[in-house]
Formats: structure tokens, C-alpha cells, sequence
């Protein structure tokens, strides 16, 4: 423990004063928030930034000839900028804002499979999917007749690599898999299978979700197709979303949906759509979220993710090695290589009772499926009991934690 | 600090937990009569309850099968020990009292048949978790209310 | 004036007072902010909802057993009952929450068009649409080979109720058209139109995202199919919108999105979807953006929508007789029922140049095509100059507006 | 105040005025051998711009066609002005300076032949508009690079 206290250092103490939220009490006890892989806390310079650009600058963006709403669009255009930068996009055009990983994951199955797949084609997926990477594709195969195929996961929560690798096969239309597993906290060796996939001229798609805000990311160095994620998960505000997508993909994909902005000329003969990413953003776009997931993007990269990474993994491993010490523990997900995330059971005690004795002593856990339903029946349970990690947890909320599950322990013994 | 202990001991009453451990009429009805599932969108969890109904409208036997939290469970198992041997329309008015009494907090008279459940009061300390309670009595009143499959959720 | 004056009372003045970002100045000038038809400000209560919400209640929602969830789905959930109330559904069911009028129209046209058109039937518009109630339509008609119809407009910038009747024949499979128009003010006698097609059991779609902020909306009173609006034009957050629906439409329609929480139970056999609303509200929803439409609601309902009405009213009429005084003055849009929005042309000066002369005098306009293209051409126009006025504004910000114009023919004489 | 006035008159300085109201070479060119169209998203307004080059890559005749505010209509204009009877690499060469010069306010060495273009320099104050002032030059790079139909934007 003080061996994990010197690595962690002094520095997560300092970004937990900037997440305004995490300093009140909650049934009478300081609030410990270990639910940031539902959803992240936001730091005061987001909450800040979206506030004042309501009280100084909104106004609708990229049509507007006035002030207000040159200054809305740079903010908005901006923010663009930095996500593009944030992720080492090569080019803005590459950078669809949309409401969320499960919009982004959608275009992508409606605009770039729905008109080019049918009987005889396959998407594949893998079994530690959060439902957000998997009804999208159940949806698009049930419209044109497309196969969804499924890659195992082994006892550990891991992706079995030969049996995804066989799976790459010719009538492949797409990978799609997620960065690191939500339920499971695993982190799969995605760089590997994308060039693997792309050896056989196989598109990747990959959900990152909870990749982004707990590591650096880079799509070039990636090499994927289509890269989603949330706003949300990001320290950003909720109704935002990216998708990553390479131009040339872009270019030749039909609109997602029709509205203002996404065209340049409309008529009743036809319509002549807008130049990339606009031809992907219909409609008055999410001006204040974005800005807010800008502001994001700016105070992770004040720390740098390589901190965040290396503090947290401190964290998750000490999360680990204490939640093991206890007796009647079952972890579920054992990767070798995890993050944020763990699950467990604990003795027969349900997760949903776990949930609310835990919250009477002001640790907030998520418990359940946690949308990932498929994962829960391949351990052959129906949820767990899940504590996450983000930058601004320290180990004294995992020391609250295990003191909590031992009282839960005391009240079913 | 206490009053939150005293609030948690009230839900997880010995009663409660005890019914939990060893739920009453737990399995498959053979011979059922009326059936319907129950799903906490919350958790996912999933029961489905049996209903033998004889030809007066009499609960003759009830059972109930599926994975819930001690809650759910509980109420689930109590629901049986309480309806058993009952007319169908006493046990659809239990069903209204109580739902209304764990939604509503509404002190209603309680028929002296349903006693018992008072054991369940605890759970109005955590709104969160009403519907775990209600589950097995929704799913009671889609049953006799011959709403068969599609699984029926509050 | 002076009588308008009179009309108009002291509460605009009370109002304006409750948006901050009115209190500036613009290029040396009180800004006068006449650009609410593309998107409306905020007042203090709205902005304070959603720093208050992140700062001491946000988690993810609906699925959380702790009490920051259950916090955030019971303001989450109450937002939607307000605005349940707000245009008086029957039924929670029948709110789902969108990103926008842009979402909830396209969600009409893919979930309930698409898989039940096809060549022989029509889709139903008129030439007054907003580009966000004609791509959608367009996309549709392209994807199943039904054909889009559109019903005229005359001089003035109203349906040809005549036209539009006889064009309610068997085969149109949908009605959609807009409650007000964004581009001229006109205001369309929906509710005779709506029975109508009743009669000919043609189901109704409205874009109310002009209707809603102007004045009451009733839509049992309606008795219209949908109506789709958008949060950032009736003084809420960007990146929100409702899809009001009939409970029986939404039933019989499959999802429009796939993802977590618009099912009950997923695997990889097949997917059971999640009651109403939210088998239509895939993925962590707007959360923050909703709460604070609830906070729009709650400010709108304080002041009341007839008096809203009322005084816009005052001010719209008072707009256009300054506007008509003006020499070389067109006014396009001269519909006997008209709200909020005037549009103009001044001498032969470009609106765009007009909106930069405007712009520096403080004055803000929006110019061009205002995402309504087939109404430009119809008036042979490439775009206009428009004024649109709300709640917040009052007689002092229209003689601005008037003295503004006057400049601009200086420069340009 | 003052300062804002004189902006505006910066802006719509004499010369700019006078080519929007009487643009030059305005019209169909006949017998282009380049052409291309440009759109300007922010307010829709659409321009053509035609070429004819002759064998030795000089621009013979050019013209414009379309509508636009002040702005994008004088800066067409006196576009046609400027590149007409210039060989294509010299055409070239000026949508790179003018378009860095407005875009980025550089204020490179301009070309004794673009001397005149400093009228557009007014638009540097008003970043709205800078695309009005570029909208033709990006239309000559297009047309120049045989990016035939497809609407251009920038
Ligand atoms: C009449 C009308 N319909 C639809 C829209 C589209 O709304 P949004 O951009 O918020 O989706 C607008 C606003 O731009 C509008 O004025
Ligand atoms: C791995 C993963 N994918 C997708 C999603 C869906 O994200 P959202 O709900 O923000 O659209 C989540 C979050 O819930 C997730 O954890």
C-alpha cells in the first residue's frame, strides 16, 4: 500500500480538487465514486466552459454572419480541432461529432454496411461486447440478410486470438470490437488484429468507449477504419460522441441522416450534400457538449494521458489485490492486460443488493449487466458487482470500498 | 451513520433474508394454468411466475423459477405463501394494495393475510430498489390478466 | 409606439433581464439579438440547472443502483413529465427524447416510412419546409422508390389550402409539414389540415421546432401523429429534441437505433426491446441537455405561454410596419397569420452584406438561405435578411434594427 | 465607433462597390475550356467561373457567371481583371497569394498586377466574410486543376 501510494504520488490528489461533484457526502459518508465507466465526472473548467459560452457566446453556428455566431462556430470548429489532435487524426474532415458511441457505431452500420452487404456476407464481432457494439449490427444484418458472427472470449475475459483469426475470412465485411471491455476492463491487442484484418482488406471498427479516457490514442498508429467514442466517458458532457473514420471511407459512404447543414444545395429535383464531415452532421449540432468535450480534451492533455495511464494502472492494481484479499471473492475478469475496471461477485450475495449496501456507506459501484448481456452469460451469471477507476480516484476510495463489502458481508452472514 | 445502518438492517430484514436463502415454491409449475415473466429493467434479472387456477378461480398451487437479488427473491417467495389457496380476485386486489402501498407509501389497511409482507416496508427507505419488491406482484397480475409471453417489465 | 409600447407592458423588460448573454456589447453596441428563430439564448435558471446537475448530481442513468444515478435519472425522468405536460401528451410513453427536430424527423422517416413505403406511394410535403423536413423525406424516397410530393405556396408565403387538399389522396402514405416557418413566419392552419387527413386516415407528422417556443402547443388538441421540436429553440440546450408519437405508431415501429438501454434483454440469438419511450433512446441519452429542457419548461410555464404569444406579437406586428416604412424596403413573407420571423430584402444590397453592416452596428440578423432553399427559389430569391424576435426582446431592439437598415443604405448609396 | 465605421467603409471601400454593381466580364463564356463552379456554404450563393486557354497555357478569356454579395461579386470581378491575358502557372500563383494574404493576413509581396487586390483587404477585419473574398479564387484553382463539376466549396 505505501509502496502504491509513493507510485500513485501526490498528483491524483490534485486532479480530485477539480471534479467539484466528488466533495459531498452521500448517506452521510464523503462520496466515493467508483462508476466512472457508466460515466465520467466532469472538471470545473468543463462544467465553467459550456456555462460561459451559454452566458457569452451561443448563438447557432456556421451559418450566421454575426458575431455571436462567428464566435459559436470557432469555439465549435475548435473543439473539433482538438478532439482531431487528441486522437492524431491526419485531417478535421476525419472527425464526425455525433451524440454518442451507440450514433457513431450506428452511421457506421446503417451509411457504410447497410447498402453494400446481404445474404452470404459476415460482420463479425466478439463476445465481450457492450450491447452499444452489437444491436447495431443484429439490426443491420436483419435488414439485408447479412450473418452475425461472434469471436469467443476465453475464462479469463480475453479474446481468443486463433479463433479470431480464423474467423477472418473472406466474406468478412467488417470487424467490429470494442478497444477495452466495459464489463471486464480487458484490453484487447487491437494494433494486432487491425493488422491482421488488414491483410485480408477487412474494414475495423473500433468501440472505444473506454479506451480514450484511459490511455493515449492514436488512429494513425492504430490503423483502424472507424475509431467511437463518448464525450461522456471523457470527462466531457453527456450527448456527445466521435466517430473516427478514415476520408476515403467517408467519401464514399451515403448521408446518415438528412437535414440542415449536411447539404449545400437542396431542391425538389435533388439534393447536393455537403463536403466532409458536415455531410455526417445533420441538424443544429450538440454547440455546448462539444465544447465542453474541447475543454475535456484540453485538461486531459494538461495532465497527459501516459500519466493518467500509469497513475491508474497503480490504482487498478492495488483495486485488484485488495478486492482479492477478500474471502468468498470471485473476480470476474482476470485479463492479463486490464484497465480501470474490475468485476466481482461475492459470496451468493446479489450485486444488486451489494449495489445498495455499498451506496448506504457512500460507495457507488454499478451492478448488473452492464449492457454487456452476452459477457454475463458466457460466465454463466447474470451480473456482477463492477468498481471503475478514473484519474480522480484514489486508494483511499479503494480501502472504502473493501471496508463496505465487508459490512455487506456482516448484514448477509 | 446509525440511522443509515438501522435503514439497511429494516430492508434486509431476517424475515427477508431467510426467504431469499430458501424461497417457498421455488421451480416449475407442471400443470400451470397461467404463467407470465417478469423483467427488472434495472438489473436484468428475469422470474417467471406459475399459476394453477382451479375451476372455481381458485389458486390451487403457484410457483416461481429465476435469479434476482434477495429483494426480488424474497417478495417473490412471500407473493406464493400469500396467494396460495386464494380466489383470483383476492389475490389481484393483493396485487393493488400492494404495489400501492410500496409506490405510494400509502399506509393502507392491510388485509391480515398480507401481515407478512409488511416485512417489505423497508424497501420505501430506497426508491431505487421499489421495483425489485413490486417484480413478482407485476408479474402475478400479467398472469391473471392472461397477458402470456412478452416479457412484462414496470 | 407608444401604443405598442403600451401592449407590450414592462414584463419583456422583466424577461430580458433573465438572459445573461443579452447583457453585452457587440462592436462598440448593445447587442440586439434578433436571431432567436435559429436558435434562442438561455435564461440563468436553464444555464444554473446544468452546472448544478454536474456539479452535485451526474451519473449514468437508469441502470445505477447508487444515488448520484438514481438523482440523475429521477431529474433525467422528470424533465421528460414536464414536457409530457408542456404540450400535453397523454402518456410519458409517447415523449421520446431526441438530439434534436432533425433526429426526431428522421427517426419518422426510417422507422416508420421506410420499411412500409415503396413505389405507388407518396410522401407528402409542402414548399414551405425547413431542409431538415425535405432530406429526410428525400433520403426515403430514394431508399424505397416512393415519390415526394409538395404542396404550393402563393405570393404571400401560405400552403394553397386547395392545392394541399387535393393532394391528400389514397396514396399518400405520410403528411409532414411545418407548424411555423422558419423562413417566412407564416404560421399554417394545422390543426384544420391534421383533420383532413384524418378523415382520409393519412397519418400527420408537424415540425414544431418553430411552434413550440412562439406559442401553446397542445397536441391531443392537434390530434396530430408527431411533432418534433428541438430544445435549443424553446430556451433549452443544444443537442436536445422530442419526438412526440401516438403510442399505438410507436409500438408497431421497430427501433430506430440500436444500443444499451432500448432493450431488455440481448443475445446473440435475438434482442428483445425495451418498452416505450425507450425502445426509440438508444445509448447514454443527453442527460444534462434534457434536464435542462425541464428547466426551460419550468421557466416558460412561470411566465405562460399566452403571454408569451401575446407579447411576441406585439413586437413581430410592430417589426413589420417599421420595416414597411422603410424606402426600397421588400418584405418576403406577407402571410395574414405570422409570427416572430421577418424576412426582407433592402434595395438590391446583398443580406449578406446587410447582415455585416448590421452585425457592426450590434445588431444581429441571420442572411441567406436559412436551410429552407426550395423557399428561396420559389421567390426567385437567392436568400433574405431576417429578424426573428422572442420573448426577450422589445420595441427598442426593433428601432435599432430600423436605424441599423438605414446605415446600411448610406454604405451602399 | 469610429474605429467600427471605418471598418466598414474599409470594407466597401469605392472600388468594391463599384465592381459589384458593375462586375466585369459578368456572363456565359462560349467557348471555355475550363470551367468551375464554387458555393459558398455559408450563405449558398453560387458563382461559375469560365476560362478559355489557349495553346501556349495563357488565359485568353474569361467570365463569371452566378449570384453573391458585394464581396464575392467584386472579388470575381476584379479576379477576371487580373488573370485574363496571364499565363495558367502566373494564374496559379495568385490564387496561392491572394488567398494566403486574406486567409492568413499575410502580407507578402503582392504582384504589381495585384495591386489592385488590396482593395479586398478589408475583409482581414471581418473573418465572416474572408471566404466571400475567396470564393472566385478557389473556383479559379478548381477550374485550373480540371476539378470539373463536382460544387466546390471551401
Ligand atoms: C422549422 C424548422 N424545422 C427544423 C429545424 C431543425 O432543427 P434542429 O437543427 O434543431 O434539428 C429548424 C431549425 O433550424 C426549423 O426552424
Ligand atoms: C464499451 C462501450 N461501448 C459503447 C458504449 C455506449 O456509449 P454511449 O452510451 O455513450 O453511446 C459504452 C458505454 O456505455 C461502452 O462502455
Amino acid at each position: 500500500m505505501t509502496q502504491a501510494q509513493a507510485q500513485l504520488g501526490a498528483s491524483a490528489e490534485d486532479w480530485r480538487k477539480d471534479f467539484p461533484i466528488l466533495d459531498q457526502s452521500v448517506s452521510g459518508h464523503a462520496l466515493v465514486y467508483l462508476d466512472s465507466a457508466a460515466s465520467a465526472q466532469q472538471p470545473q473548467s468543463v462544467i465553467d466552459a459550456v456555462a460561459r459560452y451559454h452566458q457569452e457566446d451561443h448563438a447557432n453556428v456556421h451559418r450566421g454572419v454575426h458575431t455571436l455566431s462567428h464566435r459559436a462556430t470557432e469555439a465549435y470548429e475548435g473543439a473539433r480541432d482538438k478532439i482531431r489532435g487528441f486522437i492524431n487524426a491526419s485531417s478535421r474532415t476525419e472527425i464526425v461529432l455525433t451524440s454518442g458511441t451507440t450514433e457513431s457505431i450506428n452511421l457506421v452500420a446503417q451509411s457504410f454496411c447497410r447498402p453494400r452487404v446481404g445474404p452470404g456476407d459476415k460482420v463479425l464481432i466478439t463476445h465481450l461486447e457492450h450491447h452499444a457494439n452489437i444491436v447495431p449490427w443484429q439490426l443491420v444484418c436483419e435488414q439485408t440478410g447479412a450473418e452475425l458472427v461472434v469471436a469467443p472470449i476465453d475464462d479469463d475475459g480475453q479474446l481468443e486470438l486463433e479463433a479470431l483469426r480464423a474467423l477472418l475470412t473472406d466474406d468478412v465485411f467488417i470487424l467490429a470490437m470494442g478497444h477495452v471491455s466495459n464489463a471486464l476492463g480487458t484490453v484487447n491487442p487491437v494494433k494486432e488484429i487491425i493488422a491482421e484484418a488488414r491483410q485480408r482488406d477487412i474494414p475495423v471498427l473500433i468501440d472505444g468507449a473506454q479506451g480514450v479516457p484511459h490511455m493515449p490514442i492514436d488512429v494513425q498508429d492504430l490503423d483502424c477504419d472507424f475509431y467511437a467514442f463518448s464525450g461522456h466517458k471523457m470527462f466531457g458532457p453527456t450527448g456527445t460522441g466521435v466517430l473516427y473514420a478514415r476520408e476515403s471511407l467517408l467519401d464514399a459512404m451515403p448521408p446518415y441522416q438528412g437535414g440542415g447543414d449536411m447539404i449545400l444545395e437542396v431542391s425538389f429535383d435533388g439534393t447536393i450534400y455537403n463536403e466532409l464531415p458536415y455531410k455526417f452532421e445533420a441538424g443544429t449540432p450538440n454547440i455546448s457538449g462539444v465544447i465542453g468535450v474541447g475543454a475535456a480534451v484540453d485538461y486531459l492533455q494538461s495532465i497527459g494521458m501516459e500519466r493518467v495511464a500509469a497513475s491508474e494502472q497503480v490504482l487498478h492494481d492495488y483495486m485488484v489485490e485488495s478486492l482479492s484479499e477478500i474471502d468468498g471473492m470471485r473476480l470476474i475478469g482476470t485479463a492479463g492486460n486490464k484497465t480501470s475496471v474490475q468485476s466481482f461477485l461475492l459470496d451468493d450475495i446479489h450485486s444488486h443488493d451489494l449495489g445498495t449496501i455499498l451506496d448506504h456507506q457512500g460507495v457507488a459501484i454499478r451492478t448488473g449487466h452492464h449492457c454487456a448481456m452476452p459477457v454475463m452469460t458466457r460466465f454463466g451469471i447474470s451480473g456482477t458487482a463492477r468498481a471503475s477507476v478514473a484519474l480522480y480516484n484514489n486508494l483511499d476510495d479503494v480501502d472504502r470500498l473493501v471496508e463496505a463489502l465487508r459490512k455487506a458481508q456482516q448484514i448477509f452472514a | 451513520m446509525n440511522q443509515q445502518s438501522d435503514d439497511l438492517r429494516e430492508l434486509y430484514r431476517e424475515l427477508i433474508l431467510d426467504h431469499a436463502r430458501s424461497p417457498r415454491h421455488f421451480g416449475r409449475l407442471e400443470h400451470a394454468t397461467h404463467q407470465a415473466a417478469g423483467i427488472n429493467p434495472l438489473c436484468g434479472d428475469k422470474l417467471r411466475l406459475y399459476l394453477q387456477v382451479d375451476a372455481d378461480n381458485r389458486i390451487e398451487d403457484t410457483s416461481f423459477e429465476g435469479t434476482g437479488c434477495a429483494i426480488s427473491v424474497a417478495s417473490a417467495s412471500l407473493l406464493t405463501d400469500t396467494i396460495i389457496g386464494q380466489p383470483v380476485d383476492k389475490a389481484e386486489a393483493y396485487f393493488e394494495s400492494i404495489t400501492k402501498r410500496l409506490t405510494h407509501g400509502e399506509p393502507a389497511e392491510l388485509d391480515q393475510n398480507l401481515e407478512k409482507l409488511r416485512a417489505l416496508d423497508g424497501v420505501r427507505e430506497f426508491p431505487s430498489r421499489v421495483k425489485c419488491a413490486t417484480l413478482a406482484w407485476h408479474a402475478l397480475h400479467s398472469a391473471l390478466n392472461q397477458q402470456e409471453e412478452p416479457a412484462t417489465t414496470e
